[in-house]
């Protein structure tokens, strides 16, 4: 029987085997039990698995983090959901602070399995703070590993090797393609390697690395172009950083291009730039170039259709730069 | 003053005029011309008018997300009602009532939920903050507006909004933990809807009320009958007065959200029709009008003929910005910095270069 | 129970003991015998040994900023022995007396304030949290430590520790609402002690006390003469006691600081002498060793050679790690995840390389 | 008359100057009043200008930089102290979401005045959460500010620009060297304009771009080399970063070395890899490289001294590169 999900039911699919394999799994955050979460993720799991494993909680980000690191102390495994990445910051104290720390304050002794999980990005015409790219800050705290799939595939297998991780994990979902395509997916649990990059398509001319929703973005510039031959990779964990699949391609193609939603300056862009020149150096044949969002606000929908690179400018971008 | 009398771990929620338009506690019915009275209820009516068109635009697809105030009009009327013009609002962003009243213009409210950021853009004479999405943390800005008041010597007081979600965050509690500290000019008026979008009352605290967490700080709580706009207006204009004189008030205006948390929001997934029916037999809006009745202020069709021409009012409002342009580019570098850094320049130079690019290549 | 029917709005401070050694409540007086008295005198005698070491170690340098614990002593004792060893204690980084009863060791407390991250590692089966900086972060963990244990029906209680000015925090608010909308076995144990670093406690809040800010929540607050251990003992018995049963509780301590905030503070910028001489007399220590002379449970010479040999100890225990190395160098690499990444390997080998080449340049 | 100040003191002196000709400044935090804060940045503020404009406030950081929101809005220029960078992050909420915010959300109809100031770095062998260096995190949020000194003259110079400025500023301290080193600097106010690196010793073989605390370090290590001719660049400004100083300077040296405290992924050190990429492709003699606190938490007291790139490491460094 085909599994045919698209990303948002794959992370429902995700929760419902893990929390079916291992009673030690917690699902909880703002409106995820009898509503089944905004976007529906967390559909239908409380009627599944109880009150007791899925649960609406009072409205305070730095609480549902903070309270999960207390229950992973205490032998749980919780899954808890930001509703929108932009009311992550709340807990960012929680997060820097305690979630990226505990292994390491006690040498060893007590480890945090726990899953933050928030949508995130633009392109769904919403309002204020609900449309940031903020990966980078999370990528850039020690102990915190980042993971954005772009499949549903990659959803799904992704998000339980984060919940099976011993260690803290965010997972951010790009919403703009919750629902932008279906495939067929394994309806058992199965895992996928965390720090690990996944080569799209081969290609001898230039790298283009990406992520999230852009990738279905930047597939699409790249069949617009005929004569240059582009090897697309799809990051899927920002830290830590897939710097072998990465620094491979550009050995061979001596070109690259990061593409991705985020303000440009400090961003995610920026590492891959700064390891490409410390491994490949040599290989360059032009200069790593960045195409992202603005260093500004995302801007309310009638302006958003400027901020995230269009397929159109990642095409131009990648002709020019196999031209450089 | 009955406000710092009330004591919310023993008192009942204070009403003036009940379910059916009577005034059952005249000691407490605020001092009110017809005058008064008529331009509340053309508030609330106006805000009900304002929810219908955004609505049905929204179903159209000529409006974005909205957040509708169905049957919140009294709690939101009457709070804004007690301030004089030179008082602050700071809102979350549910109180259209309130925005009527301190004068955010109607086309710039559709700006707004239309995804503009010149809706927010209204005027520095108009006291009144922008919507604050992120929950609670407006409340941290009131305090400073009543900080900066108060040190300065002005008369000002500050009313700020939060839903009775809002009272979870460690922001609220902060806020009304300075207040009282610093002893600033604050009105905390929370309307408490009963729901924050699917998660009940009971699931956001186990206090006996939300009026009761004032005693944590230290200063006086009160809880309202919210769809009662007399017991609203009656207690702001005392929460202002005490502000004014004396420091810090909480208010808790009882009340529910009639409608979908916002057009997103589908309720019948978390809540009764019954309990929803319940809460429309005490619809403010409908109260009120009974009451001008009884009192022969408003014929029933004066108050058909009303909102039909405030409806139009709307109306034209909305249109008078639907087909302004979408957002310049420009627009979005200009207002991060008195300047634009070189950063910011060149990005938006290279994005006008590429659409000049692609202009031509078309 | 007590501690339910305590209304921190009216009743005063509950004492059992009073500054003489007397013991003027006996109704509220916890069920002890003799040998727990000894304990919890011995304990609190420990703890004392500790700080003053600590602080002549510090001095002479061979110790790094350390927080004295002195006049708390009462408050962290009493309340870690009410718990058993399945309950947990969660402490924010001024609770001495607690960690002894919870068996953190002598010499990993001071490896700890000796800046060795090992300190903090002292075995699963201790249910004590390591010492947490953020003010007021700790409490939410406690608070999910009591969610995980009351979601699989476990008995055990967590007493969590703040002092009054992590009150002020967001997370305070948050952990408490939390606890009492989840019902959780939490006793939430305040130590008043009147100052964070510099601020008194009448910046802290306008509150009439710090048990008062239970009311907010719905849950049982109640104060406590916090030098008074047998008071303190009492109201942690019957709070965990209630936790364990019924729900979450806060407990404020009423004591004083009677030493700097830590060994880089200097008090007499900002408090007079006069105020800790007043405090002096209520010593917790003086007054249980007045309780015990009274009682002819301990003479002045017992007293006396059991402290000497308690600061032996306590000497012993610091030589004990005194010349440990300093931190490894795979140590500061090898607990982030449970494996390095490759980012983490390379910059331990980058840097080891460069070791290398340095100590052969030598 | 001399004024001869370290940097602690060159801040003081800057609240001093600007709450004395500008009666709209005022000052707050934890311990800043009677206390005159807790590395005396603030000291004797409160007994000049009175308990209205120099004040003690609960413990709660959320609320110290959001109030500040409001009395900017209300008329007032708000300097708040946040007394060690590891706890701004109860505040990150406020100053992500409104601090950065409000001047675009209202389109430039109210600008927000105010300076957020906090110590920084590692090095003074402090408790855990006293020792970070997380400029990164507030460079990528659009709509901030960040101001680094490493000098007193520096530190007063551009804290007084930070308080004039209409916009907001994050304002970071290099606590490490807050008492290092004394200069003469004017006793009145002066302005240092924000957004402009320094060039503190010209060169041709090797640009070398610092910040903060590090300055001395990579001075220290310059002076140990003969045979190397280093331009050194104080950064100053993080963000908007002074992209123009460095480029010129990689176009003569074609080489370039970053030092920094902070974890080396996601950090500053990439974003100017990425800009000199950018602009400086062609001049690239050796690989843009970074010297950078590992991707660690920063180690307590007894292992501290591993984490900060010392002068040794700096000038091997250097050396390497400058053979490449
Ligand atoms: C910090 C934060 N978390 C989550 C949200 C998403 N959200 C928007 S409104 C809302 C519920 C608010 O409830 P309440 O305060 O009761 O106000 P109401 O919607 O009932 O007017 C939530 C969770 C948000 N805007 N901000
Ligand atoms: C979030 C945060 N802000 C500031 C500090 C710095 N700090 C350390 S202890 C302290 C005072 C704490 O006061 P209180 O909670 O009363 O505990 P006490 O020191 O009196 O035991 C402060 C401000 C901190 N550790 N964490
Ligand atoms: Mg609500
Ligand atoms: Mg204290």
């Amino acid at each position: 029987m085909p599994n045919k999900i698209n990303i948002v039911q794959a992370v429902q699919q995700a929760l419902q085997n893990e929390m079916t394999l291992d009673p030690a799994v917690v699902v909880y955050g703002e409106d995820v039990g009898v509503n089944g979460g905004v976007f529906r993720a967390t559909a239908g799991l409380q009627k599944m698995f109880g009150e007791k494993r899925v649960f609406d909680t009072p409205l305070a980000e730095s609480a549902i983090v903070g309270t999960a690191v207390g229950m992973a102390v205490n032998g749980f495994k919780p899954v808890v959901e930001i509703q929108f990445m932009g009311f992550i910051y709340p807990a960012f104290n929680q997060i820097l602070s305690h979630v990226a720390r505990f292994r390491n304050r006690t040498r060893g002794q007590r480890s945090l399995p726990m899953v933050i999980r928030a949508p995130y990005g633009g392109g769904i015409r919403a309002l204020e703070h609900h449309s940031e790219s903020t990966e980078a800050l999370f990528a850039h705290i020690p102990g915190l590993k980042v993971v954005i799939p772009s499949t549903p595939y990659d959803a799904k297998g992704l998000l339980i090797s984060a919940i099976r991780d011993p260690d803290p994990v965010i997972f951010l979902e790009p919403k703009r393609i919750y629902r932008a395509f279906k495939q067929d997916v394994p309806e058992d649990a199965y895992t996928l390697p965390i720090g690990k990059a996944r080569v799209l398509q081969e290609g001898d001319d230039i790298t283009v690395v990406t992520w999230g929703a852009m990738v279905s973005d930047v597939r699409k510039a790249v069949s617009q172009i005929e004569d240059v031959s582009a090897e697309i990779i799809d990051l899927r964990t920002i830290s830590p950083m897939d710097r072998e699949t990465i620094v491979q391609s550009v050995e061979k193609t001596g070109r690259i291009l990061i593409v991705h939603e985020a303000a440009k300056s400090f961003g995610a862009g920026a590492e891959i730039v700064a390891v490409v020149n410390e491994k490949a150096f040599l290989s360059l044949e032009a200069p790593p170039t960045r195409l992202t969002g603005f260093d500004t606000i995302f801007p309310l929908p009638r302006g958003e259709k400027h901020y995230i690179p269009s397929p159109e400018r990642i095409r131009d971008k990648i002709r020019e730069l196999a031209a450089y | 003053m009955f406000i710092d009398k009330f004591n919310p771990l023993e008192d009942d929620m204070i009403q003036v005029m009940d379910e059916n338009g009577n005034i059952v506690n005249p000691d407490f019915c605020p001092d009110v011309s017809d005058e008064d009275i008529l331009t509340l209820y053309k508030t609330m009516r106006k805000a009900r008018a304002i929810d219908s068109i955004a609505l049905s635009l929204q179903r159209q697809g000529r409006l974005l997300t909205y957040a509708s105030n169905l049957g919140q009009e009294a709690a939101q009327v009457g709070s804004g009602y007690a301030l004089k013009k030179s008082d602050w609002a700071v809102p979350a962003f549910r109180e259209l009532g309130m925005w009527l009243i301190k004068g955010w213009p109607v086309e710039k409210i559709f700006q707004y939920w239309y995804g503009n950021e010149w809706g927010s853009h209204f005027g520095e004479e108009i006291r009144l903050l922008p919507i604050a999405v992120p929950i609670a943390s407006q409340l941290q800005h009131a305090v400073g507006i009543g900080m900066a008041a108060r040190f300065r010597g002005d008369d000002d007081v500050v009313m700020a909004y939060s839903g009775e979600g809002g009272t979870s965050q460690g922001d609220f509690h902060e806020a009304l933990n300075f207040a009282a500290v610093f002893n600033t000019p604050n009105v905390f008026f929370i309307q408490n809807n009963h729901y924050a979008i699917s998660v009940p009352l009971s699931r956001q605290t186990a206090s006996r009320n939300i009026a009761t967490k004032a005693l944590g700080y230290g200063m006086p709580g009160v809880l309202v009958d919210g769809n009662d706009v007399f017991a609203v207006l009656a207690a702001s204009r005392e929460a202002v007065q005490y502000a004014r004189e004396s420091g810090p008030v909480l208010i808790e205006a009882f009340t529910f959200r009639m409608g979908p948390h916002t057009t997103s929001d589908d309720p019948t997934k978390y809540r009764s029709d019954e309990e929803v029916r319940l809460w429309q037999r005490k619809d403010p809006i409908m109260r009120l009008e009974k009451y001008l009745m009884k009192e022969n202020l408003m014929t029933e069709d004066a108050m058909k003929s009303m909102t039909e021409s405030l409806e139009q009012d709307v109306m034209d409002a909305y249109k008078s910005i639907e087909h302004t342009s979408d957002t310049g580019i420009e627009e979005i570098f200009s207002y991060h910095f008195e300047n634009l850094t070189p950063q910011l320049k060149e990005q938006l130079e290279d994005y006008q270069a590429f659409l000049k690019g692609a202009s031509h290549a078309e």
